[in-house]
C-alpha cells in the first residue's frame, strides 16, 4: 500500500519557540527578503508558529500554533490551479511544481490556511550565504509560488535508501526538518496508511482536531489541543 | 420638422470619419501616453517581477483582478443589451447597438488582458491554452481560470462577430464615398459587399441568430468570472449568489458605461440629432432597474451574510461595514445607489446630463464593487494570524489608468474608422417607425448648432 | 473585364423597383438572370423576396452540436492524457460539472462559428471582385438588372426599366461590335 | 603519475578552458585543487558544538561538497569543498538529544556571512572610523606580540587587559593561563544575560558554584519565577526536551507548570497558570509557598537544610512572608500562595526555577537563594525531576566584572595598555553608564578576535578574525542541561573560507612567541594538540573502560562529538549543617524615582536575536518573535491601559526615558504585560554589526542604570524605571495579523 504521509502536532508540547520555522528556512533553501519587502507582507515561511492572546490582563492566556501546508485530501489550491502545478502526489502531498507555475496565486487565494508563499522577486543570497543552499531542494525563480513539502526530500531520500537496502521504512525514520528540530517533540510525522505508525496512533487521541475542518479539506495535519492540568482532580 | 433623407443620414454620420481635428490629434495623444506608459509599467513588472505592485501576502489579488472583473463586467454593455433589444425588436435601439458593441469588443479585450498582466510569469500565458505540448501537460479543467479562458474566448468571438458583420454594408457605403488608399482600404472591409438580398436577408437571419445564442454566452461568462471567486473557500466569495449578482453588476455596469459612451458621442461627434433623450430615457430606465436589482442582490448578500454569522464570514462583513473597508463600501452604496436612484426616477432629472451623471458615479461605484469582493475577502481569511492589508502601488495604477484612456483611445479610432452608429439599421427603422417616432429635427436643438 | 454583361436601372425608391421588378417579371426573364442590390434591405417588398430559404437556423444548432462535442471530447481527452493518473483537490479528474462548463462554451462557439461560416459561404462573401456593381446604390438608389441579357431582349428590358421609373439605365459590358 | 598530480593538470587545463569558453568572471577564477575527497550529491554528517549561547549544545553538520571561492597563499580562486549545509543536533549527546533551537540552526550564517572579516586587519584612520588595511597573519601576530613584549619589558604586565564571552574547556584554560601569566587575574567575562548570580546562590545554598540543571521529564509540578526556560535561559534546547516529556511524554501523568513574571515570555505562554508579580518580589512568592508548606506541615522545616537556615527567619516558619503579608507587596492574593503551596506540596518531584529578570534585580540573589531554600524544603534537589548539579570537571571562576574594569580604567585606579577582546562586544552590551566607551578610549592598542566589525571592533587597532565556529576546533564542557558529566569535541567541520585563525591558535602562537613562563605552561603548538591533552588526561580518569588507549579515546570522542558519562551523575548539596551566617531578604531597590519615572523598564532576551550577538544573521532577523511577531526590528511592549492613558497608537513611535539615557522604538500593545512594566527585547541597536543589523532598532541596555545584584557583580539590568511619551510614528513589520483568534471586529456588535 501506498504511504499517506502524515503529521501530528501537539499543542500541549509546542513551546513557540521557532526552532521549526529556521529548520524549515535552511532546509528548503527559503530565501529571506529583507526588510523592505518584510514590511510588504512578503516574507516567506513554510511554517509559522501562530500566536493568539486570549483574555485580558491579568488573566491572559497566550497560545502557541504551528500552521504549515496542512496537505489537505481535498485541497482547494490543487482544483484552481490551471496548469497543475499544484497537484496531488501518489504519496497524498499537496505538491507543488515550480516549473509548471505561471504564478496566477489562484492556490494561495484558495488556500483556507495562508500557507503559500510568492516570490514577488528572484531570491537573493548575498555571497558566500549561497553557500548554504541545499543541493537537494531547488530554488524558486521570481513569479512562482512555494509552499512547504514535508520536506519531499528527505521523504524521497529516505524510501530511496530503504528500497536500496531491500526493507521496510521504519516508523519515524524519515522526518521533515521541522520535525527532526523540535525540542519538545511536539511534532511527529509519519505513515497514515500504517495504523501501528506513532503518527497515526497519536492523530487517534481524544484531543485531535484539525484546522479549518469544518471546511472540508481534509487535512493530514492533526493538531492535538493543549491539554489542562488534571491534577487538581487527582489531588 | 424635416424628416432626414437617407444621403442626409449618410452625410451626418461619416463625417467624423474624415479629417482629423487638432483636438482630436491632442486628446488621441494624451491618452495614447497614458497606455504606453502603462504599457511600460507592465514591461518593467515582468522584467523585474511582481514585487513591484502592492500585492503581498495574504492579498494575492489586488488591482489586477479587479480590472479583470470590471472590464469584463463592462462589456456586458454591449454584445447583451444590443442582442436582447434585437431580439425584442425595440425600434429606440438601432442609434444604440453599435456604440454598445463597440464597448464589448474593447472592454473585453482590455479585461482579457488582466489575467496574464497579473502573472507571476506571464511569458508563460500560454500555458493556459489547451495545445498539444512536448511537456505533455494538458491544462486542468477543473480550474475556474480554464472555464474563462473558454468562456472568454467563445464570448470575444461571439462578440467580434456580432460588431462586425452589421458593419460588413457599412464599410461598402464608406468604400463607395471614398477616393484613392482609403478606398482601397474600405473596400477590402468591405469584403465586396454588394447589397443583393440574398445577402441582406443573410445578414439578418445571421445577426437574429447570433443574438440568441449571445444571450447565453454573455451570462455565461459573467458566471465564470464569479465564480473565479466563488469555487474557493474564501469568506464571502464562496457563495451561490455570485453569480446572478456578477451578472446583474455587469449589466448594470454596462449600460452605465454605455449610456456614458453614448453622451460622450453625442458630444463630440455632434450626434444629436441621433441620439436622442429618449435612447437616454429608455436606457437610464433600464439602469435605475439595474440600481435596484443590483440594491437587491447586495442586500441579500449581506442580509445572508448577517444573519448567518459564520465566524469566518463576519470579520469580512465587518471590515467593510465599519472596519477599514467602510469609506470605499459606503462610497460605493453611494455611487451605485443613492446618487443613481433618486436621479433615474425623477423624471425630470433623468436628462442627459441626468443620466450621464448617473451613469459616471455607477462606473466608479461598480469598480469601487469589484475590488470590494476580492480584496477585504482576501484580507481577512480564517485565520486571523494570516490577516493582511493591500496598497497598490504606481506600476498597478499606471496600467490601471492606462486601460482606462486605451479603451479611451480605441473607441476614438474606432470612431474615425467605423461609423459609430450603423447607418443602414438606422435607415431600415426610419421607414418602419411610425412617423410620429421618425428622427426629425426639432428646430430648438437645431437653433443650438 | 470581369464584369459580365449586363443592363440594369436605378431606380430612387422601393415603390418604383417593385414597378422594374414586376416589368421584368412580366417580360419573362429568368428570375435567376435578375440582380437586385440596394443600401438597405426593403422587407415586404417583392423584388426582395428572393433567396429566402437557408438551412442557417439548422446549421447554427448543428454547428453547437459539432462544437459542444469537440469541446466535450478536448476536456475528457486532455484529462486522460497524463501518463499517470491525476487526483486533483480530492475531485476525480474526470468531473461532470467542470466539463459541463467547457462543453457549453464550446457548444457556444460552434453555433457561432456555424452561423458565420454558412452567412459567408452562403453570400459567397469576401468576394472583392463581384460581377456587378455600381457606387450608385449607396447613394440610396435600388439596383434592378438582367445579367447576360441576349442582344434581341436588351431594348425591351431597357424600355421596361424606364417605363418602371427607373432614373438611369446602364449598360456594361457590351462591346459596340456585338 | 600521481592521482593528485593528474588532478592538478586538469583542474589548470579545465580553469583555462573556463577562462576562454566565459565571459562570467566567476569562472575566470582560477581552481584550486580540492584539499579533500568528496562524493558529489552524498551529504556527510560531521560532529560539531553550538557556540552561540551557553547551553552548550552538541551539533551535527551536513557537509555537502560544492565550489566555494576562497583564498588560497593570497589567490581567489574557486575550490571544490565539503560546505557545510545545515545544523541539526546531534542525537548522541546527552544536552540536546538531537534537538536545536532556532538560534544553533541560524549559525550556519555566522560562517557564510558576508561581512565576514576575511583577514587580518591594522587600523589605519582614526580609531572608530572603520578603515583598515589588510596584513598578513606573520606580521599581525608579530605586531600583538611586540606589544605584550613591550608590557613585559617595562614590567606592565598587569596593564593587559582581556574580555572575553564566558568559555569552557581548553580555549578558556588557554585564555586563562594568558590571562594569569600578565595579570596574575582572570579575564573578564562579558555575558548580559549571565547567570553568575544564579551560580552565586547556588554556591551559598548547596557547594556548588553551578547554574541549575532541570529534569523537567519527570518533574510533576513547576513553579518558575521569571525564568525563559524553554526560550533564552541557561540550557533552553535541554529544557524544552524535559518540557516535551512533562506535558505529554508519560501517559496519565501531566506536570502543572506556573509561571510568574511581569510580562509572558515565550515561557510564560506554555504555562497552564500564569500569574504576574510585582517586579522584584519573585522571591518573596517563594518564600510565601514556602511558608505555607510550612505552617501546614506539608513539609518538615528541617528538610531544607542548609539551604533553609540561610535565610533569616527559616526556623521560625517565615512568620514575615504569611501570604496575606506578602499579597499586596508581590501583587499575588493570599489564596493563590496558598493553593499553589498546597498544590506543589502534593504534586511530588516539584521543582521551583528562578532566573530572567527575577534574578536581575537589586535583591535577585537573595531571590535565588529562596528559590533554592524552597527546592530544598520540597526535597528535589539532587532528585529526579528537582534541580541537579552534575560533577564539573573544572572549577569555573570568575575574574573582575566589566563595569569594574571600566571605572578602574576610568578613574585610573588601574592602568590598561592592550585589550585583548574575544567574543564580546563591551560596547553594546554595557550599559551607557558604565563608560565602557570612554574607557576603551584610554586604552592605546586593542586587538579584537572578532570575526565581524561590531561596535568594539570598530575601535579596535588590530583585528585578528577568529575561524567561524563551523570552521575551528571545538572543545566544551557544559556544565548545565543534563546530569551527565560532559566533554564535547570538535574538529573543524570543513576548511576555512577566508585568512582566519582560531584565536587559541593565535595565542598560542604569542605565547610561542614569546617565550619564557607563558610558553611553558602553554606548552602546546596548537588548539587541537590542547585538547587532546586533556582527553588522554580524561581517558586515564573516565575512559579506560571505553577505549583501550588514549588515541582511540581520542577518536572516538572526536567521532561522536565529545564524551559523556552513561549515566547520570548528580552530585550531592553540600555543604550540610548550619551556615555561618543568615541573609535577610530585602526588598528590590530601583533606580529613578516612581513619580518621575512611572514604568518598571524590563528588557528581555530575543527569542532569536537572543543578547544581540546573533543580530547579524538574517535567518534570525526575519523569523518572526514569537510572541509579538516583529521581523528586522525592535519594539517597546505596553499594556492596552496604559496604552489608551498615553493615547498611544500600536506602532507609534516612543520616547523611553530612563535616569541614564533614553532611546526610541516603536510601541506595540501586549495584553500580557502588567499596566506598570515596559518591556523590550535586547538584540538590536546596533551601530555596527554587519549588513543586516547596523542601525537597526534601539538598544535597551545602554539606558540601563548602573545597579548590582547585591552580593554579586552582576549587572540587576532589571532595577531600572523609565518614563514613556508618544513622539511620532514608528515603523514596525510584524508578521502576525492578529493579537487574538476571534476576530477583534466582531466585537463591533
Amino acid at each position: 500500500m501506498a504511504h499517506r504521509w502524515g503529521m501530528v502536532i501537539d499543542l500541549d508540547r509546542c513551546t513557540g519557540c521557532e526552532a521549526c520555522v529556521v529548520a524549515c528556512r535552511a532546509e528548503n533553501n527559503i530565501a529571506t527578503v529583507g526588510e523592505e519587502q518584510a514590511g510588504l507582507s512578503r516574507a516567506k515561511h513554510w511554517i509559522r508558529v501562530e500566536r493568539y492572546y486570549e483574555g485580558e490582563f491579568p488573566d491572559v492566556k497566550v497560545k502557541f500554533q504551528p500552521v504549515l501546508c496542512q496537505q489537505c485530501d481535498a485541497a482547494p489550491c490543487e482544483t484552481v490551479c490551471p496548469t497543475f502545478a499544484s497537484y496531488h502526489t501518489g504519496e497524498g502531498l499537496n505538491g507543488q511544481i515550480y516549473n509548471r507555475c505561471i504564478g496566477t496565486r489562484y492556490c494561495a487565494n484558495a488556500c483556507p490556511y495562508e500557507v503559500r508563499f510568492f516570490n514577488f522577486f528572484n531570491p537573493v543570497w548575498d555571497k558566500p550565504l549561497h553557500l548554504q543552499l541545499n543541493p537537494d531542494v531547488s530554488v524558486r525563480t521570481v513569479g512562482v509560488m512555494e509552499k512547504c513539502t514535508f520536506c519531499v526530500q528527505r521523504i524521497k531520500a529516505g524510501e530511496i535508501q530503504a528500497e536500496a537496502e531491500k526493507r521496510e521504512l521504519k516508523d519515524g525514520e524519515i522526518r521533515p526538518a521541522c520535525v527532526q528540530s523540535c525540542p519538545p517533540e511536539a511534532m511527529v510525522f509519519g505513515d497514515l496508511n500504517d495504523a501501528e505508525s506513532r503518527a497515526s496512533r497519536l492523530a487517534n487521541s481524544r484531543r485531535r482536531t484539525k484546522l479549518l475542518a469544518e471546511l472540508g479539506t481534509r487535512p493530514k495535519v492533526t493538531y492535538l489541543q493543549r491539554d489542562s492540568w488534571h491534577g487538581d482532580e487527582n489531588a | 420638422m424635416a424628416t432626414k433623407t437617407p444621403e442626409q443620414i449618410n452625410d451626418d454620420l461619416l463625417r467624423p470619419l474624415s479629417g482629423i481635428s487638432g483636438r482630436y490629434a491632442l486628446s488621441a495623444a494624451l491618452l495614447a501616453g497614458v497606455a504606453v506608459a502603462a504599457f511600460c509599467a507592465f514591461f518593467y513588472q515582468a522584467y523585474t517581477g511582481l514585487g513591484v505592485s502592492g500585492l503581498r501576502w495574504p492579498v494575492f489579488w489586488g488591482f489586477y483582478i479587479t480590472n479583470f472583473v470590471f472590464w469584463i463586467g463592462l462589456s456586458h454593455a454591449g454584445t447583451l443589451i444590443s442582442a436582447i433589444l434585437r431580439l425584442s425588436n425595440a425600434t429606440w435601439r438601432r442609434p444604440v447597438t453599435r456604440c454598445a458593441e463597440v464597448i464589448t469588443v474593447f472592454a473585453l479585450s482590455i479585461g482579457a488582458m488582466f489575467p496574464i498582466i497579473h502573472l507571476g510569469r506571464p511569458w508563460l500565458a500560454f500555458w493556459l491554452f489547451p495545445y498539444p505540448s512536448e511537456r505533455r501537460i494538458w491544462p486542468n479543467i477543473h480550474s475556474p481560470l480554464l472555464w474563462d479562458f473558454f468562456a472568454i474566448n467563445t464570448y470575444l468571438i461571439a462578440s467580434v462577430t456580432f460588431l462586425l458583420l452589421p458593419i460588413i454594408p457599412d464599410m461598402a457605403l464608406v468604400r463607395d464615398r471614398a477616393a484613392g488608399l482609403r478606398k482601397k482600404i474600405y473596400r477590402a472591409l468591405a469584403l465586396g459587399w454588394t447589397g443583393t438580398p440574398k445577402q441582406w436577408h443573410r445578414l439578418e437571419t445571421a445577426m437574429h441568430v447570433m443574438a440568441i445564442v449571445v444571450i447565453p454566452v454573455a451570462v455565461s461568462v459573467h458566471s465564470i468570472v464569479s465564480w473565479d471567486f466563488a469555487m474557493a473557500p474564501v469568506p464571502m466569495w464562496h457563495s451561490t449568489i455570485f453569480a446572478p449578482y456578477f451578472v446583474c453588476g455587469a449589466i448594470f455596469s454596462g449600460i452605465a458605461a454605455l449610456l456614458l459612451a453614448m453622451a460622450l458621442l453625442r458630444k463630440f461627434l455632434h450626434l444629436e440629432e441621433y441620439l436622442l433623450p429618449i435612447h437616454f430615457e429608455n436606457l437610464g430606465k433600464l439602469l435605475l432597474v439595474m440600481s435596484v436589482l443590483w440594491f437587491y442582490f447586495i442586500f441579500a448578500e449581506r442580509l445572508t451574510t448577517w444573519y448567518g454569522n459564520s465566524v469566518g464570514e463576519m470579520p469580512v462583513f465587518w471590515a467593510t461595514q465599519h472596519g477599514s473597508y467602510a469609506p470605499l463600501f459606503w462610497t460605493m452604496m453611494f455611487c451605485n445607489f443613492l446618487i443613481p436612484v433618486p436621479i433615474l426616477a425623477i423624471r425630470k432629472l433623468r436628462s442627459i446630463t441626468g443620466t450621464a451623471i448617473a451613469s459616471f458615479t455607477i462606473v466608479i461605484g461598480m469598480w469601487l464593487e469589484r475590488f470590494l469582493i476580492i480584496v477585504p475577502s482576501l484580507s481577512h481569511k480564517y485565520l486571523t494570524y494570516s490577516w493582511g492589508t493591500y496598497r497598490p502601488t504606481w506600476v498597478e495604477i499606471t496600467i490601471t489608468a492606462g486601460t482606462f484612456s486605451g479603451l479611451a483611445l480605441l473607441y476614438m479610432i474606432f470612431s474615425k474608422v467605423v461609423p459609430i452608429i450603423s447607418i443602414w439599421e438606422l435607415k431600415v427603422g426610419l421607414r418602419q417607425v411610425p412617423h410620429s417616432a421618425r428622427i426629425i429635427v426639432e428646430p430648438k436643438e437645431v437653433g443650438a448648432d | 473585364m470581369p464584369i459580365p454583361p449586363a443592363i440594369y436601372g436605378l431606380f430612387p425608391d422601393p415603390d418604383s423597383a417593385e414597378r422594374g421588378m414586376n416589368a421584368l417579371n412580366r417580360a419573362g426573364i429568368s428570375p435567376r438572370r435578375i440582380v437586385v442590390m440596394s443600401a438597405e434591405p426593403f422587407d415586404g417588398y417583392s423584388f426582395t423576396q428572393m433567396d429566402e430559404r437557408t438551412p442557417m437556423p439548422w446549421l447554427a444548432p448543428m454547428g453547437g452540436l459539432v462544437g459542444g462535442i469537440l469541446g466535450f471530447l478536448l476536456a475528457r481527452l486532455t484529462q486522460e492524457a497524463y501518463p499517470y493518473p491525476l487526483i486533483t483537490g480530492g475531485m476525480p479528474l474526470l468531473a461532470a460539472w467542470p466539463t459541463g462548463i467547457i462543453t457549453y462554451e464550446c457548444t457556444m462557439l460552434g453555433a457561432v462559428l456555424a452561423t458565420v461560416a454558412t452567412l459567408l459561404i452562403s453570400t459567397k462573401l469576401p468576394n472583392w471582385k463581384p460581377k456587378l456593381y455600381d457606387p450608385e446604390v449607396s447613394h440610396g438608389k435600388i439596383l434592378i438588372g438582367v445579367l447576360d441579357p441576349s442582344d434581341a431582349a436588351r431594348p425591351e428590358i431597357e424600355n421596361r426599366l424606364r417605363g418602371a421609373g427607373a432614373e438611369k439605365v446602364k449598360i456594361i459590358g457590351v462591346s459596340p461590335a456585338s | 603519475m600521481q592521482r593528485r598530480d593528474f588532478l592538478k593538470i586538469s583542474a589548470v587545463a579545465g580553469a583555462t578552458a573556463a577562462l576562454e569558453g566565459c565571459g562570467n568572471p566567476d569562472h575566470q577564477l582560477i581552481r584550486f585543487v580540492p584539499e579533500e575527497d568528496l562524493i558529489p550529491g552524498i551529504a556527510t554528517w560531521k560532529p560539531s558544538i553550538c557556540t552561540l549561547c551557553p547551553a552548550g549544545c552538541g551539533l551535527l553538520v551536513r557537509v555537502m561538497q560544492g565550489e566555494a571561492e576562497v583564498v588560497r597563499e593570497g589567490r581567489l580562486g574557486l575550490l571544490k569543498m565539503g560546505l557545510a549545509k545545515k545544523l541539526e543536533g546531534n542525537p548522541a549527546h546527552p544536552i540536546n538529544q538531537g534537538k536545536l533551537c532556532p538560534r544553533g540552526q541560524a549559525g550556519l550564517q555566522v560562517t557564510y556571512h558576508p561581512d565576514r572579516i576575511q583577514g587580518p586587519l591594522a587600523r589605519v584612520g582614526p580609531r572608530g572610523s572603520g578603515q583598515f588595511r589588510e596584513m598578513t597573519w606573520e606580521s599581525a601576530t608579530r605586531q600583538l606580540a611586540s606589544q605584550l613584549a613591550d608590557l613585559q619589558e617595562s614590567g606592565q604586565e598587569g596593564s593587559l587587559a582581556l574580555i572575553t564571552s564566558p568559555l569552557r574547556g581548553q580555549k578558556r584554560a588557554i585564555l586563562d593561563a594568558f590571562a594569569n601569566h600578565f595579570k596574575k587575574s582572570l579575564p573578564v567575562e562579558l555575558a548580559f544575560f549571565d547567570d553568575s548570580t544564579i551560580r552565586a546562590a547556588n554556591l551559598a545554598s548547596f557547594g556548588h558554584a553551578l547554574p541549575l540543571t532541570l529534569d523537567l521529564g519527570q518533574s510533576n509540578y513547576v513553579v518558575s519565577f521569571g525564568a525563559d526556560f524553554l526560550g533564552t535561559w541557561n540550557s533552553p534546547v535541554a529544557q524544552a526536551i524535559g518540557f516535551g516529556r512533562m506535558r505529554t511524554g508519560r501517559p496519565g501523568e501531566r506536570a502543572k507548570f506556573v509561571q510568574f513574571e511581569q510580562r509572558i515570555s515565550q515561557t510564560g505562554a506554555s504555562a497552564d497558570e500564569w500569574i504576574p508579580v510585582q517586579p522584584g518580589t519573585e522571591g518573596a512568592v517563594a518564600l510565601g509557598l514556602a511558608h505555607v508548606m510550612l505552617a501546614e506541615n506539608l513539609r518538615p522545616a528541617a528538610g531544607a537544610g542548609h539551604a533553609g537556615l540561610l535565610l533569616e527567619g527559616w526556623s521560625e516558619g517565615l512568620p514575615d512572608y504569611a501570604p496575606e503579608k506578602i499579597a499586596a507587596q508581590t501583587g499575588v492574593k493570599a489564596e493563590t500562595i496558598v493553593r499553589i503551596a498546597r498544590e506543589a506540596a502534593a504534586h511530588d518531584p516539584a521543582v521551583a526555577i528562578l532566573g530572567g529578570a527575577a534574578a536581575a534585580h537589586t535583591n535577585g540573589l537573595v531571590g535565588a537563594l529562596a528559590a533554592n531554600a524552597l527546592n530544598a524544603l520540597l526535597g528535589s534537589v539532587g532528585k529526579p525531576g528537582g534541580i541537579l548539579f552534575p560533577p564539573l570537571l573544572a572549577a569555573k571562576e570568575s575574574g573582575i566584572s566589566l563595569e569594574i574594569l571600566a571605572s578602574q580604567i576610568n578613574s585610573r585606579a588601574a592602568a590598561a595598555k592592550v585589550l585583548l577582546v574575544y567574543n564580546a562586544d563591551p560596547v553594546f552590551s554595557a550599559p551607557a553608564a558604565w563608560g565602557v566607551r570612554a574607557a576603551l578610549d584610554k586604552i592605546p592598542f586593542i586587538a579584537s578576535f572578532s570575526s565581524f566589525l561590531d561596535e568594539t571592533t570598530m575601535l579596535a587597532d588590530l583585528i585578528l578574525p577568529d575561524h567561524s565556529p563551523l570552521e575551528s576546533w571545538l572543545d566544551d564542557a557544559p556544565p548545565s542541561g543534563s546530569a551527565r558529566t560532559i566533554r564535547s569535541v570538535a574538529p573543524p567541520a570543513m576548511h576555512p573560507l577566508h585568512n582566519t585563525r582560531s584565536m587559541p591558535d593565535v595565542l598560542l602562537d604569542l605565547a610561542h612567541q614569546l617565550g619564557g613562563d607563558l610558553a611553558s605552561t602553554l606548552p602546546w603548538k596548537t588548539y587541537d594538540e590542547a585538547i587532546e591533552a586533556s582527553f588522554a588526561a580524561l581517558y586515564k580518569e573516565k575512559g579506560t573502560k571505553i577505549a583501550k588507549d588514549a588515541d582511540e579515546f581520542w577518536q572516538k570522542a572526536q567521532d561522536q562529538g565529545g564524551w559523556w558519562s552513561t549515566e547520570p551523575e548528580s552530585v550531592p548539596a553540600s555543604p550540610a549543617g548550619a551556615p555561618s551566617g543568615v541573609v535577610k531578604p530585602r526588598a528590590p531597590e530601583f533606580a529613578g524615582d516612581p513619580n518621575d519615572y512611572p514604568f518598571h523598564f524590563l528588557p528581555f532576551a530575543s527569542q532569536l536575536l537572543y543578547d544581540g550577538s546573533l543580530a547579524h544573521l538574517p535567518w534570525m532577523q526575519e523569523a518572526p518573535d514569537p510572541l509579538s511577531t516583529v521581523m528586522w526590528g525592535t519594539w517597546v511592549e505596553v499594556n492596552p491601559r496604559t496604552a489608551r492613558k498615553l493615547s498611544l497608537q500600536p506602532g507609534d513611535l516612543v520616547e523611553v526615558t530612563s535616569p541614564h539615557g533614553k532611546l526610541e522604538a516603536p510601541a506595540l500593545v501586549n495584553p500580557g504585560i502588567a499596566p506598570d512594566v515596559i518591556a523590550m527585547p535586547v538584540g538590536q541597536g546596533h551601530q555596527n554589526f554587519t549588513r543586516y543589523a547596523s542601525g537597526r532598532g534601539a538598544n535597551p541596555i545602554s539606558i540601563l542604570s548602573p545597579l548590582t545584584v547585591e552580593g554579586t557583580q552582576s549587572l540587576a539590568w532589571a532595577a531600572t524605571r523609565v518614563k514613556l511619551s508618544v513622539v511620532g510614528r514608528g515603523k514596525l513589520i510584524l508578521f502576525g495579523g492578529s493579537l487574538t483568534e476571534v476576530s477583534p471586529e466582531l466585537e463591533h456588535r
